[in-house]
């Protein structure tokens, strides 16, 4: 029997106006994690979609154990052995936990056709555990936060009987604490035999636990190399097509005057007596783990959630804030975690939704200026090389990192001088990512100050002039670009050491 | 545990401000009824008569609150129920005139005739992926039409005296038959929403539709089933009306979507789907036909009737925001 | 439909009649339809009709396109007495000669209005149940307000009870003239009125809901029920001798033949009077025993 | 670039499976009727005539559009509709009586009157936050209600000669004014959809409440005036009826609201919101009234009417999906 467990040979698949994929191949090894890199809108969405049954291919073939197959649909790729967790949440808001985990799959009592709750929910909870979720699985799954999500889309897809298990950049919405757990988990598939295919952004990760690699660019095949015999310059030289000179190109500005103050802020149940500030031309990283409560700060900021007690001051100025509309006209942007429910109105073309925010710069007395609205657009799309056959594209229809690319032109078009960056960069290639740091510092020259929360302690450390830490819904420490490095955030997120804040 | 769970289930939001109104009710008409020296209006014969009056459509909108979990629609209910009606009693009549009577046999056809209905409509709807408000309207006006052409317009009548049990019946001497229908039909529904995979699987649908499809649940099929399902009920209930009124009318049964509708959404069963309840429609049934035969009874005519009904619906609502304010103070 | 074999539509100058009557959807106005069509062959005219279901929009949809047909005359049975007053007082006014059947329109000038007498009905009825009663009892009324024939109905019912001081109307209830929404108010009116003595249902439907309602309470030896139209439905009911005693026959059927009638001799220039009453006629079983079903 | 978008755009895709079917039903009258030896039916005064009878509901289709774009809906429609009618009569007859006659006044009491009620429900709507279907029901049933006790269920008439301007009037001798209402109102709407921030929001509103919220579009402000637009426009509609009819009659409109929100959904409006074209809506519209017109025409009856529409509704969205299957086929 040979070692090959899938094999997906010329593959290609036509969107109107997108050639998405041409000529694809992939193979997967028995006991393998196989990643998968390339830029944002390469292809990799719509090639695992392929193999999961999702999305049809119009050319191509697909082998399984040697065997040639015709997957039809969702469900019959699940049945053939194959799981998929998707880049984009697939949860049922309204559905506990466990209901979500066995969606289509709900256990049976034998010889009835009625669900055995005792057993779902026991079931659930077992891999609930697997995963190092501690959870109620009687719970709706609107009630999680979006790290418990993406936990529960894994235990969900681990819940199947897979002989490959498809990971669409699980790592984005995953702190390292969580992060670690999924290794471990991953490690121990892998001793099962299981064939895994690891999509991510975050190169270091492929080298921690990667067998071997695929690079593709625009829909194309560049090749497959053990993970050990290429460099990370050589990777992103392949997926970018250049190279990169920077990742983190930080440029240091003298601090200017305050932007952002808040005193006392607290919600009960979600964040206490938050203290800190913002000045232009500074990026101040907000990091913690997995329900730190940085998301609620930012929402309450922003005034998209109430708060109980304390004071935002803008410019030195005291201002109340009862919703996003009034933190917009003080010049406070908020750019959401979750860009599909949040952040993008998916049946909105790029266009619409760049201007969304703003639509005030681009009306003449009481008309729309569609002309200026399409350069607009225009400009965006080219600054952040968003990958589209046009303006005129529906968010709906593109890869999840250009889905991100306009959200953040929505925000810069917004002129804010204080902007809220709630994982900014998640699902972003390295490529991209650098230029939107190169942005960054644009704005900061333009006296803007930014808050940018993250989880990815790389990218705080290369960008962040400073980096404030919470813990379950406290500040527990401040660090300065000088003294900051992953053990002191990690100590301050974790709880074993906490230091006053002024 | 276990009870814990059932009884948070049964106190669902929409739940108390229902109750309380269908109290408020019930309290009113018993108050000015006896002040009009009439007999009690909160007695055991009245609240049999409100549930036989609201039997025939209950059993309309327990398939109409799957249909609505699941995100769709069924406007051609009150059509199929007037098409069942009338067939069921021009095939009695029929096996009347031929032989013995086959009473049962023209319910069942009756009956079978909503299901095959139903399944076309299902089709079309999943098949070609055509919005159910338009499939099911389209069917609204032309079975409406059919029903009228078949029989010209004329309700079928005489029917054979058995033909009357399932509308008039009374089982153990005073519980009407359709009540009981009514009674199995709905705890049919319940057992499929909260202990099959059927209902998981309209609920995950009405949810999100796309994401139900990518974990494997079988979309389409549970679709045309929900649809099924609603058409079968609706066409239970058309046969049941028939018998109750002795006769099949073309006639019967126009502007019950709207209502029967309006009794699911004022349960609390969302509109777009994915959330609800089958107590919650039965509450908001409870509401709308107790004060019906309220106002009736205490001689409030066509008119007041309408600005009555307006004023009840919002203050159930209202209630049911002011409530759900309140618990958002008191903190979770 | 008109002629038969070689007679060619194109060629025949046959006169058209637009109809826009209330329904198509009761057993009256189907009646009514067939035997003014019937009788308008007859005569050679070619009677084109429509109904408005009720809706006076439609039915002004409707007038206004039979005038852009250029029909040579207009049979309407108004949904609104007053409210299709206008259009066809625009229709006379381009010299497009009107017939009102079954429902008067207000105030305004037709060629003739030809209606069974509704009004007279009521009190047919209301005399009849008085008798019945022998002077005492408490009667409810099933009504559909919003209808002008209904409202006449009602009044003479009305009109004839006042006296028998014995007797009072105690309540109305809404049935919107369609059977299962009758039958429902009527189940209400039983629970609520253990006194009730009498129902008048003010068409055959409701009157066959109320019959309904009360057979299915057990009440039929107790409650007496009075409708109107005497549609087969309800004759048999009453010779069968059901709750149901007694029914105002209307004669649909004179009045289309009489509209085809007065139109064609409009059309030879004829004298015609403002208004033929058609007399309604009280239907018992006692009547039923002894003549029969007349069709 | 700019044109072709353009050209694109009026070719969006319900487009035209709409405008053959529009054409087929002319064909098919025009045959029909000529066979049976009368005037044709594809002339320009039959236009004239459909527009005339449509402009009423498609000012209120219009508003309509609007609010099912915002992902809502309006059930109260046509008894705003009455409503406003039979104020705006009543006035009528009132200022004839007590002076000269005021007759825009008036109307323009009724259409205040329709933006009043707007701005209720639309308050309750946002500021507490309960599903429209339920407000505007209980509206429906509520103001019908009022308009019957107003009145005491009969029409308001005679009414001065003025007031049958609106509907009835004529601009330069053969185009009725109410079509020109209808035309700017039309008009009007498509600039705020499409050239204004407001239509925007309500798309973005429709698409996805939340994220537009934390975009800083103005949510509540923009359903409210969205309720407003739909009740004004109902109202005007509702005058436009009253003058046209020459009465104000508490009757009028039932039934309306699901005759316009079909209109709007067949003419590809997504009733779940977010995307939608009036011009869509026009052309539901001419299918549904040119059908409506044409089978009175040829002498089609109740009956046989009912049948047809649903079958033409059927293949109107039949032959839309088969085209879009087509173009899916043979790529972009
Ligand atoms: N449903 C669709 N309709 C049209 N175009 C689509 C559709 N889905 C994907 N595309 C296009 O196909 C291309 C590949 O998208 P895909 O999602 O596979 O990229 P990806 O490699 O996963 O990118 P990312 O890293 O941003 O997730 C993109 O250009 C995208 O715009
Ligand atoms: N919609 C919600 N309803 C109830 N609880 C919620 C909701 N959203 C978040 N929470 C809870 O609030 C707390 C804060 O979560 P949140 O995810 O916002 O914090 P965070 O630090 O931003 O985490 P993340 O790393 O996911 O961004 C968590 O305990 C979470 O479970
Ligand atoms: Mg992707
Ligand atoms: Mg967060």
């Amino acid at each position: 029997m040979s070692d090959v467990l899938l094999e997906m040979r010329d593959i290609t698949k036509r969107f109107p106006g997108v050639l998405a994929l041409d000529k694809v191949k992939l193979e997967v090894r028995y006991g393998e994690v196989h990643c998968l890199i390339g830029e944002n809108g390469a292809g990799k969405s719509t090639l695992m979609k392929i193999l999961a049954g999702a999305v049809s291919m119009d050319s191509g073939q697909i082998f399984l154990e040697g065997q040639p197959i015709q997957i039809i649909s969702p469900y019959h790729a699940q049945q053939l052995g194959i799981s998929m967790i998707y880049q984009e949440f697939n949860l049922i808001p309204y559905l506990s936990v466990a209901e979500n985990i066995f969606l289509g799959r709900e256990p049976r009592i034998p010889g009835t056709p009625f669900i055995n709750w005792k057993k779902m929910y026991a079931e659930a909870q077992e891999v609930l555990e697997r995963v190092g979720l501690k959870l109620d699985v009687r719970i709706p799954v609107a009630e999680l936060s979006i790290a418990q999500q993406q936990m529960v889309e894994i235990a969900k897809a681990l819940s199947i009987q897979a002989k490959i298990i498809v990971m669409d950049e699980p790592s984005a919405t995953l702190t390292d604490h969580e992060l670690k757990t999924l290794f471990e988990l991953i490690r121990v598939l892998r001793r099962q035999n299981i064939g895994i295919i690891y999509i991510s952004h975050r190169l270091e990760e492929l080298y921690e636990i990667g067998n071997r690699v695929t690079v593709m660019r625009d829909g194309q095949y560049i090749g497959t190399y053990e993970v050990c015999d290429v460099t990370r310059e050589d990777l992103i030289k392949m997926m970018v097509g250049r190279e990169l000179t920077e990742e983190y190109p930080k440029v240091s500005l003298p601090r200017g005057k305050e932007r952002l103050r808040v005193k006392g802020l607290t919600r009960k149940g979600a964040f206490y007596d938050i203290n800190f500030s913002v000045h232009a031309g500074e990026i101040v990283g907000l990091t913690g783990l997995v329900g730190a409560g940085r998301t609620e700060v930012a929402r309450a900021i922003f005034g998209a959630d109430p708060i109980d007690t304390g004071k935002i001051f803008v410019d030195g100025q005291e201002v109340k804030i009862h919703s996003p509309q009034e933190a917009i006209k003080n010049g406070i942007g908020l750019l959401t975690e979750d860009r599909k429910n949040q952040g993008l109105v998916l049946g909105m073309t790029i266009r619409e939704n760049t201007t969304l925010a703003n639509l005030k710069e681009i009306t003449n007395g009481f008309f729309l200026n569609l002309a200026k609205e399409r350069q607009v657009a225009e400009n965006y799309v080219r600054d952040l090389q968003i990958r589209t056959p046009s303006i005129e594209q529906i968010a709906q229809n593109l890869s999840g990192g250009n889905q991100q690319k306009v959200v953040l032109a929505k925000w810069l078009f917004t002129q804010s001088r204080v902007l809220i960056f709630d994982e900014p960069t998640r699902g972003i290639d390295v490529g991209a990512k650098s230029e939107i740091f190169k942005l960054m510092n644009r704005l900061l020259e333009e006296g803007v100050a930014i808050l940018m929360i993250s989880s990815e302690l790389p990218e705080v450390l290369g960008m962040c002039d400073r980096i404030l830490v919470m813990h379950e819904g406290h500040l527990s420490g401040e660090l300065s670009r000088n003294e900051a490095t992953q053990e002191k955030i990690m100590q301050f997120a974790t709880g074993y050491k906490k230091q006053n804040v002024a | 545990m276990w009870l814990k769970e059932s009884i948070q289930k049964l106190f669902y939001r929409s739940w108390v401000p229902l109750t309380i109104t269908l109290i408020i009710e019930f309290a009113i008409f018993e108050i000015i009824g006896r002040k009009q020296g009439q007999p009690g209006f909160a007695s055991f014969s009245t609240i049999i008569l409100i549930l036989n009056q609201l039997s025939i459509f209950g059993i309309m909108a327990v398939g109409m609150t799957f249909v609505i979990m699941s995100g769709g629609i069924d406007l051609s209910i009150g059509s199929i129920g007037a098409m069942s009606g009338v067939i069921s009693a021009m095939m009695a009549v029929h096996f009347a005139s031929i032989s013995g009577s086959f009473v049962p046999l023209s319910f069942l056809i009756g009956i079978l005739l909503g299901m095959v209905i139903g399944i076309i409509m299902g089709s079309i709807i999943t098949l070609w992926d055509i919005p159910p408000f338009i499939v099911t309207l389209a069917f609204m006006s032309l079975l409406r039409g059919l029903a009228n052409i078949i029989t010209n317009g004329k309700p079928i009548s005489p029917v054979p005296e058995e033909f009357l049990f399932l509308g008039r019946g009374l089982w153990v001497q005073f519980i009407p038959v359709s009540i009981i229908i009514f009674g199995l039909i709905f705890f049919t529904g319940l057992i499929i929403l909260n202990y099959t995979s059927i209902g998981r699987h309209t609920l995950a649908i009405g949810g999100n539709e796309e994401s139900a499809r990518l974990s494997g649940v079988p979309v389409k099929k549970t679709k045309l089933l929900v649809y099924i399902l609603c058409s079968t009920f609706s066409a239970l209930a058309g046969v049941i009306l028939a018998s109750r009124m002795g006769s099949g009318s073309p006639k019967v049964g126009v502007g019950d979507e709207l209502a029967v509708i309006a009794s699911v959404v004022i349960g609390g069963t969302s509109l777009s789907g994915g959330k609800g309840s089958l107590w919650g429609t039965l509450l908001g049934l409870c509401v709308v036909f107790t004060l019906n035969s309220g106002l009736n009874w205490i001689g409030i005519e066509t008119f007041g009737q309408q600005v009555t009904l307006g004023f009840v619906i919002l203050s159930a609502v209202l209630m049911d925001k002011l409530q759900g304010k309140i618990k958002e103070q008191q903190g979770p | 439909s008109g002629g038969k074999g070689t007679t060619d539509p194109k060629t025949t100058k046959h006169p058209i009649v637009g109809a826009s009557l209330l329904t198509q959807t009761h057993v009256f106005y189907q009646d009514l339809a067939g035997a003014m069509r019937e009788t308008a062959e007859q005569k050679n005219i070619l009677m084109k009709i429509q109904y408005a279901e009720f809706d006076p929009r439609k039915q002004n949809d409707q007038i206004e396109m039979f005038i852009l047909q250029g029909v040579q005359a207009l049979v309407v049975a108004p949904t609104d007495s007053s409210g299709m007053a206008p259009i066809i007082k625009q229709a006379m006014e381009k010299k497009i000669p009107v017939f009102t059947v079954d429902i008067a329109v207000k105030d305004t000038h037709v060629i003739c209005h030809i209606a069974s007498d509704n009004h007279q009905g009521g009190v047919l009825l209301g005399e009849y149940l008085a008798e019945q009663l022998k002077g005492q009892g408490k009667v409810a009324i099933i009504d559909h307000p919003t209808v002008t024939s209904v409202q006449e109905r009602v009044k003479g019912f009305e009109d004839a009870l006042i006296k028998y001081p014995g007797i009072t109307i105690v309540q109305k209830v809404p049935g919107e003239g369609q059977r299962d929404k009758a039958m429902r108010s009527a189940q209400d009116l039983i629970a609520s009125r253990t006194d009730l003595d009498a129902i008048f249902g003010i068409n055959d439907d409701s009157a066959l809901g109320a019959l309904a309602a009360v057979e299915s309470a057990g009440l039929q030896d107790k409650i007496k029920i009075v409708g109107f139209d005497a549609t087969p439905e309800a004759c048999i009911a009453i010779r069968e001798g059901k709750a149901l005693i007694a029914d105002i026959a209307q004669f649909p059927k004179e009045i289309g033949k009489s509209a085809s009638e007065t139109i064609d001799e409009y059309f030879q220039g004829k004298p015609i009077p403002p208004i033929k009453y058609i007399p309604v006629k009280l239907i018992t079983r006692e009547i039923l025993l002894s003549e029969g079903l007349n069709k």
